[in-house]
């Protein structure tokens, strides 16, 4: 057997996901279905904020309700310039990194003196108060939100501009975001924050600093964020307040832990399934929500350990490490 | 007489109205075995988290190697080289033995905003927690799950971490709790094989344990140190006797 | 298993859009709000476009109507969702429907950069009036400001000196306090813009205190669909009636005088409003439509559905000028521009942002003849009015 | 000065200070002593009122339509908790987030399917409709029956916790649970009457906001989130802290949604200033939550011997 072939069934499956979504666009454009290429690219943009939110919530135990504040920054940082006629990408992208891992810097360093369900409470304040802060921004269209007339432009490098063309980038930084995270909890750094998560008392008397290991960490999934939502302002042409409120930080969990929680593709195949379960239920009746609840109900009191924890069930006949 | 390593002047720490330290004095010196012993609640959980910075106290100095460490925080007493174990085990359960000890020696060897490298990879970090599970005996057991092994072989892993971090004095809190008869030889062995190369505090409840490794030894009732002197002299010590062995270990 | 699922709802999708997909009939996609308590205008406009159809036998020249319904849940993103849906997905001739001006300003861009056509039956965003316009967007309704500026013309006539004014904090009530303002020629004291959206602010208690507490003369509010019902009975609750008199746009409605009527509150009856439509307008298209509401759902329509039965209307015209040849787009907005159909509300015109030139008036809230509150039209306010923003349009 | 505005507005503070205590205080002692976020509280404000106003609309008896709306969501209160809250008392706080949010969209649903979208308006009999006049007040007096409902609910709490012995269970519980386990207390129970009771509390907050808002689906959703902004201020477990918290975000709302733009207009300019205070006054009570949690985490008025 090829060594690089996955050993495991999870891994087969995972590879398989990561392959049907790069072939998917040629299949949706053979099939007519513009629209849902639509769904999946923002499902693919949901992928990478909520594999952020899993750094800090899977692998680092902080569970946050107020990551969707950072979805709404980095879309912010595109509409905001292209308000004013701004288009340039990268100044799009410096801003969503440096505002969004500066507003991280702040209200994490407050945030992180907090535990637990302390911890959750304060991050939705401070969510709620970028919320309103964008509601009382007038000029930028306040509650009604702005619309984009225009993509972020990468002169000589970058086209965003076609369904496929903004597909195939976002799918290369989701890429991206899973090597990175895959590295990041592996090194130095890594071993730390999942230390902390089980034994932070411990992890003091060792010697790591803990607070500023998390802040660190904290800070970087900001960043990545904020980075979905650059991409999501660029695709979605337009952005709303509404789209940080606490109930999309909420949301975000969920998808986090229908993957299944501190695990590298566990948060990808979560968001799939969240977006075209709501997708789907949605085209079935008014009334799907019923359904939704449902399900997390269940989720909650049978599905331990998410989809990830029932492929893992898999591997336990066919032998190997999942 | 050897330097003392560890020096606590007029320690003095209270919650409320309990007193918990009152005014402890105490030398460590360099390369011997310090045992405190005492009925529970006398203090000495709380002269431990004085001592690694866990608690602040009241008033009252703790030099460490000729400098003030009163004001230094865990991470920070830690990386100067004062390791400490936990009375209740207290270990990352879901890694394996070795990264445990891996995180030890990561702890104290400069800072860890390494953002890429596997830490599979650090060779030298590895060699290096393999030798500190050696010295306790649990180099076969290495890739095994810590929330897995036996609790004896739990609480040696606690003085495996606090040896990989290479300290200049150990601050072990009852490190044969909830033992067996066999895993405490077993510690007791392993603790003697470090006298001279370590200087170590030892709290502790068994006296077979504490009598055959300490070199020097003090009391502590109602958080006072009521003596400290050597393991024969305090054996005849009238007043400990009366205070404390006498009562509980007739 | 979900794989599967999603494989198959995949394939069913490809195959019912591919056997759709043929000339032999329109596709009218209509956003409107069918959750949250918004639904009460959406099931509104929907009862009305469903007797419109009934109206047309789902024909509109040679060609069927197909008519698929999508719900905005409130939400400008959500809208925009939906409406990308019905672009895409659905491939529909005409987008219309649009409650919301942040829905329709949230949504436009996807309708129009795909080359179909926008009817708004509700929304009239200024920016879509002015700056935005477009040429593939038309409205069946009003511009925002309007129907205010026909209040403040009112306001002025009946000797209104000050005013303080309350609107909910979107893209309309915006527009509307502008209106207003731009016509009223006394003071305005104050002014209250609150919380709106699917967690609207729907107790006023701190503004009607402060509104009192102002000394205005009167009161202006716009408060659409259910809190504006809730509004009138704290307004009356607060003990304001007759202290300082209340004057609503787009507030006192079919939707809102059922509940007030069966709340018991009284005092609505004889307040004034300003609107471009009324249930008892003298034509044939009106008469019908009203009656055969009022039988089928045994209330009265409301502005809202009369829109939207107008929006049918509009379409069938243009589809019939062109005789149904739908690819000439350019044939297609020439007839729509030209409004020649039998509105409820009486003939229009377009102006050249597609924004009607209409009449507006003065309503008064009576009981009719079988003790159902409604609204009565007392006079003209504004003849032929064109909405401010129609020159801020190089179109 | 405007002294008769200013005490309007304290009154219609109190008025909502003394309905997010109605909510708060079952939500801090559910979280305090069960040590369960219960995120779908805010359902039991919604469904209280459906209730209400169904048997209003049955029977056109407002005190008739609470008496059976109480009763009815004590029962959907206890319900929730044997069924689904019960078994996930030891489990993360996380489980419990997303139980309770499935369990609002499922509730929000059933809404939906029973009453329709439309919302419910509930009558009130005419002499609530009017108004008390104190000299140059002028003040509806249903409010002022809200404000003389929560305070007699807040007086027979009081009563409950610190005079009986279910209350003593209850102060127990919430600063020391593993106590009251030690102690041979039928747990179970304790935690169905503490559940249901704080159901309750919730559906009569429902029931006397929705003759003024009417009652509609999602009411509870946005609110909750307030409640558990004055559960955290003051001091989870602590009734006392809910009732003072309850009365300061209160009184903070409504005080900023009245001067907060005349305040703001000495800074920019008038027009800016009316948009932006509502959004800032709303703003206001996350950046309280955020300062206490940040310097004072345990709350302004923890229960006594916590933690």
């Amino acid at each position: 057997m090829k060594a690089w072939l996955p050993q495991t069934w999870s891994g087969r499956i995972y590879a398989l996901l990561l392959l049907s979504l790069a072939l998917a666009p040629f299949v949706l454009d053979w099939m007519k279905q513009p629209f849902y290429l639509d769904l999946l690219t923002r499902a693919l943009i949901f992928a990478i904020a909520v594999i952020s939110l899993n750094l800090i919530l899977g692998y680092g135990g902080m569970v946050s309700l107020g990551h969707a504040a950072y979805i709404g920054i980095g879309a912010y940082c595109v509409g905001i310039p292209s308000y004013y006629d701004y288009y340039n990408g990268w100044l799009h992208l410096a801003l969503a990194l440096g505002v969004g891992g500066g507003f991280a810097l702040i209200t994490g360093a407050i945030s992180l003196r907090t535990k637990g369900v302390y911890f959750i409470m304060i991050t939705m304040a401070f969510s709620q108060m970028a919320f309103f802060l964008f509601v009382s921004m007038e000029e930028y269209g306040a509650d009604d939100g702005l619309v984009i007339y225009s993509r972020s432009e990468f002169p000589q490098w970058i086209s965003l501009d076609s369904a496929f063309g903004l597909y195939y980038w976002i799918f290369a930084v989701l890429l991206l975001a899973l090597f990175f995270i895959h590295r990041l909890v592996h090194a130095h750094f890594g071993r730390v924050i999942v230390g902390s998560k089980f034994n932070e008392e411990r992890m003091m008397a060792l010697g790591f600093n803990t607070y500023r290991y998390r802040l660190a960490c904290y800070v970087l999934s900001a960043m990545l964020c904020s980075v979905a939502g650059m991409l999501l302002g660029n695709f979605a042409g337009f952005i709303s307040p509404d789209m940080m409120s606490w109930a999309r930080s909420g949301e975000l969990i969920f998808m986090v832990i229908i993957g299944g929680v501190g695990t590298l593709f566990g948060p990808l195949i979560g968001t799939m399934v969240f977006v075209l379960l709501e997708e789907i239920l949605s085209a079935i009746t008014v009334y799907w929500h019923l359904i939704f609840g449902i399900m997390l109900v269940a989720l909650v009191l049978y599905g331990k350990g998410g989809i990830h924890g029932w492929l893992s069930l898999l591997d336990r006949g066919g032998g190997g490490r999942g | 007489m050897a330097e003392p390593l560890l020096t606590v002047n007029s320690l003095y720490k209270h919650f409320g109205g309990i007193v918990a330290t009152d005014n402890v004095n105490l030398a460590v010196e360099q390369g011997g075995i310090h045992a405190v012993i005492g009925p529970n609640g006398a203090g000495k959980t709380t002269l431990i988290a004085q001592l690694s910075g866990q608690l602040r106290p009241d008033s009252g100095e703790i030099e460490f190697a000729g400098h003030s460490i009163v004001d230094y925080s865990v991470a920070r007493r830690a990386r100067e080289g004062l390791a400490r174990s936990f009375q209740i085990t207290s270990v990352v359960m879901p890694l394996t033995l070795l990264e445990n000890v891996m995180l030890a020696v990561q702890g104290t060897g400069g800072h860890s905003f390494r953002f890429w490298a596997p830490v599979k990879n650090d060779r030298a970090m590895r060699d290096a927690a393999l030798a500190s599970l050696a010295e306790v005996g649990l180099d076969d057991r290495a890739e095994r799950i810590a929330g897995q092994v036996s609790h004896g072989e739990q609480r040696q892993l606690e003085v495996a971490m606090a040896l990989a971090m290479k300290p200049r004095m150990l601050l072990l809190d009852e490190p044969m709790a909830g033992m067996g008869k066999e895993e405490t030889a077993r510690m007791i062995e392993i603790l003697g094989g470090l006298r001279g190369d370590k200087t170590i505090l030892l709290v502790e409840h068994d006296m077979d344990a504490v009598f055959s490794l300490a070199d020097q030894l003090s009391v502590m009732v109602d958080g006072h140190v009521i003596a400290t002197d050597t393991v024969a002299a305090i054996r005849d010590n009238d007043a400990v006797q009366k205070a404390y062995l006498g009562d509980s270990h007739a | 298993m979900l794989r599967k699922t999603m494989v198959s709802a995949l394939i069913a999708g490809a195959v019912a859009t591919s056997g759709v997909a043929q000339a032999d009939s329109v596709k009218i996609g209509f956003v409107t709000t069918l959750t949250t308590p918004a639904a009460v205008i959406g099931e509104d406009m929907k009862n009305s476009v469903e007797l419109a159809l009934e109206h047309i036998g789902n024909k509109m020249g040679p060609l069927d109507v197909e008519l698929i319904f999508e719900d905005d849940g409130f939400k400008p993103d959500i809208g925009k969702t939906k409406t990308d849906k019905l672009v895409k997905q659905d491939d529909v001739d005409f987008v219309t429907g649009f409650i919301w001006s942040h829905v329709l300003l949230a949504s436009a861009k996807s309708v129009l950069d795909a080359d179909k056509f926008l009817i708004s039956a509700n929304a009239g965003p200024s920016q879509i009036a002015g700056k935005r316009c477009h040429p593939n967007f038309f409205s069946s309704s009003w511009q925002n400001d309007q129907t205010p500026m026909a209040m403040g013309e009112h306001l002025n006539q009946t000797g209104v000196k000050s005013l303080y004014v309350m609107a909910p904090n979107y893209a309309a009530g915006k527009d509307m306090v502008r209106g207003v303002e731009s016509t009223f020629k006394g003071k305005v004291l104050g002014k209250d813009m609150t919380k709106w959206g699917a967690d609207a602010q729907l107790d006023f208690s701190a503004e009607l205190a402060k509104a009192k507490s102002s000394g205005a003369d009167a009161l202006f509010v716009f408060y659409p669909g259910k809190a504006g019902g809730a509004f009138i009975k704290q307004y009356q609750q607060a003990g304001l009636q007759g202290v300082m008199d209340l004057y609503t746009v787009f507030t006192v409605d079919s939707i809102a005088l059922p509940k007030l009527q069966a709340g018991g509150l009284s005092g609505v009856l004889g307040s004034k409003n300003t609107q471009q439509w009324s249930p008892d307008i003298l034509n044939a298209a009106n008469q019908r439509f009203v009656s055969e509401y009022l039988a089928r759902h045994g209330k009265y329509p409301s502005f809202y559905g009369a829109q939207s039965y107008d929006a049918i209307m509009l379409i069938k015209s243009a589809v019939e000028k062109v005789n149904g040849d739908l690819s000439d787009k350019d044939a297609v907005r020439a007839a729509l521009k030209q409004a020649d159909f039998d509105s409820v509300r009486g003939k229009y015109s377009y102006g050249n942002n597609h924004m009607p030139i209409q009449n507006f008036y003065l309503r008064e809230v009576v009981e009719d003849g079988e003790g159902r509150w409604t609204t009565k039209i007392v006079s003209t306010v504004l003849t032929n009015h064109q909405d401010p923003y129609a020159k801020d349009c190089k179109m | 000065m405007d002294w008769s505005l200013l005490i309007t507005q304290l009154l219609n503070g109190l008025q909502l200070g003394l309905l997010l205590f109605l909510l708060a205080s079952g939500l801090t002692l559910i979280f305090g002593i069960m040590d369960f976020i219960n995120l779908s509280h805010g359902s039991f404000y919604m469904i209280g009122a459906y209730f209400c106003g169904t048997v209003v609309a049955i029977t056109g008896s407002f005190f008739i339509g609470v008496v059976f709306g109480l009763v009815g969501i004590f029962i959907v209160g206890a319900a929730v908790e044997w069924f689904i809250a019960r078994r996930l008392y030891r489990s993360d706080h996380l489980d419990h987030v997303l139980v309770t949010f499935g369990l609002i969209l499922i509730f929000d649903t059933l809404v939906h399917l029973l009453w329709g979208a439309q919302g419910m308006a509930i009558p009130l009999p005419d002499m609530l409709n009017g108004q008390i006049r104190i000299g140059e007040l002028v003040l509806p007096t249903y409010r002022m029956l809200i404000i003389g409902c929560g305070l007699g609910v807040a007086a027979l709490l009081y009563v409950l916790v610190v005079r009986t012995r279910l209350g003593m269970l209850i102060r127990a519980g919430a600063s020391n649970r593993t106590m009251v386990e030690a102690l041979g207390i039928n747990i179970n129970r304790l935690f169905l009457v503490v559940f249901a009771l704080g159901a309750a509390m919730a559906g009569f907050a429902g029931m006397l906001i929705a003759p003024i808002t009417e009652a509609s689906i999602g009411m509870g959703n946005d609110i909750i989130i307030v409640a558990f902004v004055v559960v955290i201020v003051g001091g989870i477990g602590s009734v006392k802290g809910a009732f003072y918290a309850a009365l300061i975000l209160g009184m903070m709302d409504t005080l900023s949604r009245s001067y907060l733009d005349v305040v703001l207009g000495w800074f920019m300019p008038v027009t800016y200033a009316e948009t932006a205070a509502p959004a800032l006054s709303a703003m206001l009570i996350y950046i309280l939550m955020a300062a206490v949690l940040a310097f004072r985490p345990q709350g302004l008025f923890p229960p006594a011997g916590a933690k």
